[in-house]
C-alpha cells in the first residue's frame, strides 16, 4: 500500500487514494516537540474587523473586583504586585496592540500591561471576552 | 422595527431593520443603484437596535443584531450606524451563509476569469480591487468571494467598499464624488468611507465566473515576490472562510479543487500603482 | 407574534399559502434554533425559490450538528472507555445516537452526558486527561457553587476541538424541590450499539419536562417542546402502555406537574394526540403558552415582563429563598448579573 | 514498549489529498479536515493491515523504511489518537 503515487484532484473515491508518498525509503518520526498533524479550526479572525466591533472586559464580569497577576491569573483584591481590575472594556484595536507591540491601552498603568495582556492570552471559549481575542488573533 | 430597507447584493437579499431612521437614510442612497429583491424576500435579516431601550434617545447606541449574532460585539456611535448596517449585513454573512464556500477575498474580473485576492486586514486588498475596478477590471467585491462549491465559479458580491484612512484620498482622487458615502469620523477603525462600485459592477452583479489567479498581497517595504506551498495555500484559505469547517465534505473537495488547479503567489508593495503593476503583469503572464 | 406562524408552520406545513410571510417565519425560526427542523419538515413543500434554498442550507446546517454531536460522543467514550461507568447520553445528542424522529433538523450545543454520582470525579479526571480542561477558575465561586448545588460539575471544554461537555448526575439542580431519582435513571437506560447508553424512553420525555417547565426560563423553549412532541407521538406509537408508564415514571421522578403540563402544551401548540385524562387546561397554561410565543417577525422577544417574571421563577425553582438570596449576594459583590 | 493496541479508521473514512509532500485529510465521521506530514501517514497506512500496539507497528514500519528514533512513536500516536485518527482497542 505504501509508495503507491496517490492521484491529484479532490475528492477521489474509494480505492483510488492514497496520501502524499514519502519518496525516500528514510523516514523521519520526528522531534517529539513537531507536529505531524495540524487540524483544522473553524476561523472567524480575519473577517473579525468587518462583522464586528468588540470589547474585552479585563476581567470578566464572573470574577468583578478580583486582580490580576503578572502572569494573568486571578488573585485576591489587593495582592501585592497584581493589577487591579480594569474600569473599563478595552476596545478590539487597543488589545491588538496591546497584544502585539505591548502598547498600554490609554489611561492604564504600563507596569500592569503584562499582566493585562496575558490575561487575555488566558481566555477560553464561553468566557466574556474570548469571541473578540479569537477574532483578533489568528490561531 | 421602525424603519426598513431591503436590498440585493449579487445572490443574497437582506432585510434591514432599524430603531432609527438616519442609517437607513444613509444605507438607501448608497445603494440606491441596487435592485430591490425580486421576490420580495430576504436571506438574512438585520437588525439595528438600541443597546437599551433608553438607548434609543438618550446618548444613542447602535447594537447589531440580526438572525445570527455574535457575543462581545460591542454597539456603535449612532453617528456610525452606516457602518453599522454593513457590520451587520457581513455578520449575517460570515456566520450565516451556506450556500456557497465564503472566502475573506477581493475578488475582480477580466474576459471572464476571476483574480482572488487574500489576505489579513489591513493587506489593502480592498484598495487594490477597487482600483482596479476603474481600471478595466470587473469588480466583484472587496470582501466575501462566493466559491460555488458545485461548479467551482465564483459569485460576486458587490456590496460598497469599505474604504480606510489612507485608502479613502486614493480612491477620491479616482472616482466622482457622487459614488461615496459619508466621512465617518473616528470609528473602531479609524476614518472610513463607503464607496458604491460602478455600473459596470452592479450591473454583473448575477454574473460569475472561473477562477484563474491567486494574489497574497501585502504591504510592505520593498516589491516582493514569493510561491506559496499548495498546503499553505490550502491552510490559509481555510482560515480565510468562515464557513469551511460547516461545509463538511463538499467545502473540502471545492477548495482542495481550487488549490490544486489555480497558481498562487504573495506579492509585496510598498505602493498601490506597483501593485496594480505586478496585477497586470502576472495576469498576462498566467493568461498567456 | 411571529411564534404563532413558526408553530402553525410546523405542525402543519402544508397550511402555509403563498402569502406565508417567509421572511419573518426564517427569522423567528433562526431564533428560536428550529431553522433546520422547519427545513426538513417543509421538504417537498411548495415555497419560493428563495426559501427553498435557504431551507437547503439549513439541511446541510443539521447534517453538519449531526456529525459534531455523534462524533464528540464517540470521543467521550474513547475517553471514558476504560472506566467501565455507564454514560448515559441526554438530549439532541441521544436523540441522533438513537436516531430518534425528533433528530430531524435538529441543532445540538453542548454534549450532555449522565453518569452515577459516585463516578464524577473519576469521569472528570478522564475528560481531563483526554484533552478537555476547566472551563472557569477551579477555585473559584462558581466552581463550588456547581459542586455543592447543582446536578452537574461545572463545563470542560475541549482543547483542539472546541467543543463543550455537560458531566451531570442527575437532570435538576439538588436545590430544586423534586428529587429524580438518579438511580433509576441509570438503572433503566437502554444501551445502544456503540456501548453508550440513552434514558428509557419514558425518562426521555421526563428529562424534556424537567428541562422546559421546572428548570430554565423557558428560553427558546419552542425548540423543547418540539422535541416533546416528536418523542411522544414516537414511543406512544410504539407501546400501547406508553402512557401510563410515563405517569409511573413521572410520578418516581417527582415531577407529575411538569411533565403533565408539557403534554398539554404539546398538544395545545403542536396537536399532539394525547389520551383524554391528559388535557384539561389549566389557567397558568396560558402563561406559559404566550411565553412560548414571544417572538415577532424581526426574531425580536417581546413581552419583557412576562419574560422577566419567568427569568425570576427560574431561579426560584432551582433554590430555597435564603439560599437565593445568598447567590444574588455573593454574584452581586461580585459584579455580576444574576444567572 | 507494548503499550496499548491502537485501531486506524477505515480507509473508506478518510478522503486523502496529496500536496507538495504533505497530505490534506477529510475524516468523514468528524467532519474534520487536518494537514498531515510524515511519518503520520506512514503509520495511519501501517495500522490499516491490522490492530498493532508500538512494538508491532515499529516492526511493520522498519519492514519498509529506515529511520531511527523509536521512541517518538508514542508521540506520533498520540497526536494521531487526539485527533481522533487512530483510537485504542
Amino acid at each position: 500500500m505504501s509508495g503507491t503515487d496517490g492521484q491529484a484532484g479532490g475528492g477521489q473515491e474509494a480505492g483510488d487514494k492514497g496520501f502524499a508518498p514519502s519518496r525516500r525509503t528514510l523516514l523521519v518520526l520526528g522531534a517529539a516537540a513537531a507536529s505531524t498533524v495540524v487540524t483544522v479550526r473553524p476561523a472567524l479572525a480575519q473577517t473579525a474587523g468587518s462583522v464586528m466591533n468588540c470589547e474585552i472586559p479585563v476581567p470578566g464580569p464572573q470574577a468583578g473586583g478580583q486582580y490580576i497577576a503578572a502572569d494573568g491569573s486571578l488573585v485576591a483584591p489587593g495582592t501585592a504586585g497584581a493589577a487591579p481590575p480594569l474600569a473599563r472594556p478595552l476596545r478590539g484595536e487597543e488589545v491588538k496592540s496591546l497584544l502585539r507591540n505591548g502598547v498600554t491601552p490609554a489611561g492604564t498603568d504600563p507596569t500592569s500591561a503584562q499582566a493585562y495582556a496575558n490575561y487575555i492570552r488566558r481566555l477560553q471559549a464561553g468566557m466574556s471576552g474570548f469571541t473578540c481575542y479569537a477574532s483578533l488573533t489568528p490561531r | 422595527m421602525r424603519h426598513r430597507l431591503d436590498i440585493q447584493i449579487g445572490p443574497v437579499a437582506f432585510r434591514i431593520g432599524s430603531a432609527w431612521k438616519a442609517p437607513l437614510d444613509a444605507l438607501g442612497r448608497l445603494y440606491a443603484a441596487y435592485p430591490k429583491p425580486a421576490d420580495g424576500l430576504a436571506d438574512f435579516t438585520v437588525r439595528l437596535e438600541p443597546e437599551k431601550p433608553w438607548r434609543r434617545w438618550l446618548r444613542p447606541s447602535v447594537a447589531i443584531k440580526g438572525d445570527y449574532i455574535l457575543p462581545d460585539a460591542a454597539p456603535l456611535a449612532l453617528a456610525h450606524g452606516l457602518l453599522a448596517a454593513e457590520m451587520g449585513m457581513n455578520l449575517q454573512m460570515a456566520l450565516g451563509q451556506k450556500n456557497y464556500l465564503l472566502l475573506h477575498a477581493a475578488t475582480v474580473e477580466k474576459d471572464g476569469r476571476v483574480l482572488i485576492m487574500t489576505g489579513e486586514s489591513g493587506a489593502g486588498k480592498s484598495t487594490l480591487a477597487a482600483l482596479l475596478g476603474e481600471r478595466g477590471w470587473r469588480l466583484m467585491g472587496d470582501e466575501f468571494g462566493l466559491l460555488d462549491m458545485d461548479t467551482g465559479a465564483l459569485m460576486p458580491f458587490p456590496r460598497a467598499v469599505s474604504l480606510k484612512n489612507g485608502a479613502i484620498r486614493v480612491m477620491e482622487a479616482e472616482v466622482g464624488a457622487d459614488r461615496f458615502g459619508p466621512r465617518l469620523e473616528d470609528t473602531p477603525k479609524g476614518a472610513i468611507r463607503h464607496m458604491r462600485p460602478n455600473d459596470r459592477a452592479i450591473a454583473g452583479m448575477g454574473q460569475g465566473g472561473m477562477p484563474s489567479l491567486l494574489l497574497f498581497p501585502r504591504f510592505g517595504p520593498a516589491e516582493a515576490v514569493r510561491g506559496v506551498g499548495k498546503a499553505e495555500i490550502f491552510m490559509r484559505l481555510t482560515q480565510a472562510s468562515t464557513n469551511y469547517v460547516s461545509l463538511g465534505r463538499r467545502g473540502f473537495d471545492a477548495l482542495a479543487r481550487l488549490v490544486e488547479t489555480v497558481p498562487a503567489l504573495a506579492i509585496d508593495y510598498p505602493d498601490t500603482d506597483t501593485a496594480v503593476g505586478l496585477v497586470e503583469a502576472f495576469w498576462r503572464e498566467r493568461a498567456a | 407574534m411571529n411564534g404563532g406562524l413558526l408553530v402553525r408552520a410546523l405542525r402543519d406545513p402544508a397550511s402555509l399559502g403563498p402569502d406565508t410571510d417567509w421572511s419573518g417565519l426564517v427569522s423567528a425560526a433562526r431564533a428560536e434554533q428550529l431553522a433546520g427542523t422547519l427545513a426538513m419538515r417543509m421538504a417537498g413543500c411548495d415555497v419560493p425559490p428563495r426559501v427553498a434554498a435557504i431551507f437547503a442550507s439549513a439541511r446541510r446546517d443539521a447534517a453538519y450538528a449531526r456529525t459534531q454531536a455523534l462524533w464528540e460522543a464517540e470521543m467521550a467514550r474513547r475517553a471514558l472507555a476504560d472506566l467501565d461507568v455507564p454514560v448515559v447520553l441526554l438530549k439532541g445528542t441521544a436523540f441522533y445516537a438513537a436516531d430518534l424522529d425528533a433528530c430531524a433538523g435538529r441543532s445540538v450545543g453542548d454534549l450532555d452526558i449522565l453518569v452515577p454520582r459516585a463516578d464524577i470525579e473519576r469521569v472528570e479526571q478522564a475528560l481531563l486527561a483526554a484533552g478537555w480542561e476547566r472551563l472557569k477558575p477551579a477555585d473559584g465561586y462558581d466552581d463550588q457553587y456547581y459542586r455543592q448545588w447543582m446536578h452537574e460539575i461545572a463545563p470542560l471544554i475541549h482543547r483542539t476541538r472546541d467543543r463543550m461537555i455537560d458531566v451531570h448526575h442527575t437532570i435538576l439542580p439538588l436545590t430544586a424541590r423534586p428529587t429524580p431519582d438518579a438511580e433509576s435513571l441509570i438503572a433503566d437506560s437502554v444501551e445502544l450499539e456503540s456501548g453508550l447508553r440513552i434514558l428509557a424512553p419514558a425518562d426521555i420525555i421526563v428529562h424534556a419536562a424537567a428541562h422546559l417547565i421546572a428548570d430554565g426560563d423557558l428560553a427558546g423553549g419552542l425548540r423543547n417542546l418540539w422535541d416533546i412532541d416528536r418523542l411522544l407521538r414516537q414511543f406512544a406509537a410504539a407501546d400501547p402502555a406508553f402512557w401510563t408508564t410515563l405517569e409511573e415514571r413521572a410520578v418516581r421522578h417527582q415531577l407529575r406537574g411538569a411533565v403533565r403540563r408539557a403534554v398539554r402544551l404539546s398538544h395545545q401548540l403542536y396537536a399532539t394526540p394525547v389520551p383524554d385524562g391528559w388535557r384539561a387546561w389549566r389557567p397558568a397554561d396560558a402563561l406559559f403558552r404566550a411565553r412560548l410565543l414571544a417572538r415577532n417577525a424581526w426574531g425580536q422577544e417581546r413581552r419583557k415582563l412576562l419574560r422577566f417574571a419567568f427569568y425570576v421563577r427560574s431561579h426560584w425553582l432551582r433554590m430555597p429563598p435564603l439560599m437565593l438570596a445568598r447567590h444574588l449576594w455573593t454574584k452581586a459583590r461580585r459584579g455580576r448579573q444574576p444567572g | 514498549m507494548a503499550g496499548p493496541t491502537y485501531i486506524a479508521d477505515d480507509l473508506y473514512e478518510l478522503v486523502t489529498v496529496p500536496l507538495d509532500g504533505l497530505s490534506l485529510v477529510y475524516h468523514e465521521p468528524s467532519g474534520a479536515t487536518h494537514i498531515v506530514a510524515p511519518p503520520a501517514p506512514e503509520i495511519l497506512e501501517a495500522l490499516m493491515e491490522g490492530p498493532a500496539d508500538a512494538t508491532e507497528l515499529l516492526r511493520r514500519l522498519h519492514a519498509r523504511y529506515e529511520f531511527d528514533g523509536d521512541e517518538v512513536i508514542h508521540v506520533r500516536l498520540g497526536e494521531l489518537e487526539e485527533a481522533g485518527l487512530v483510537r485504542r482497542a
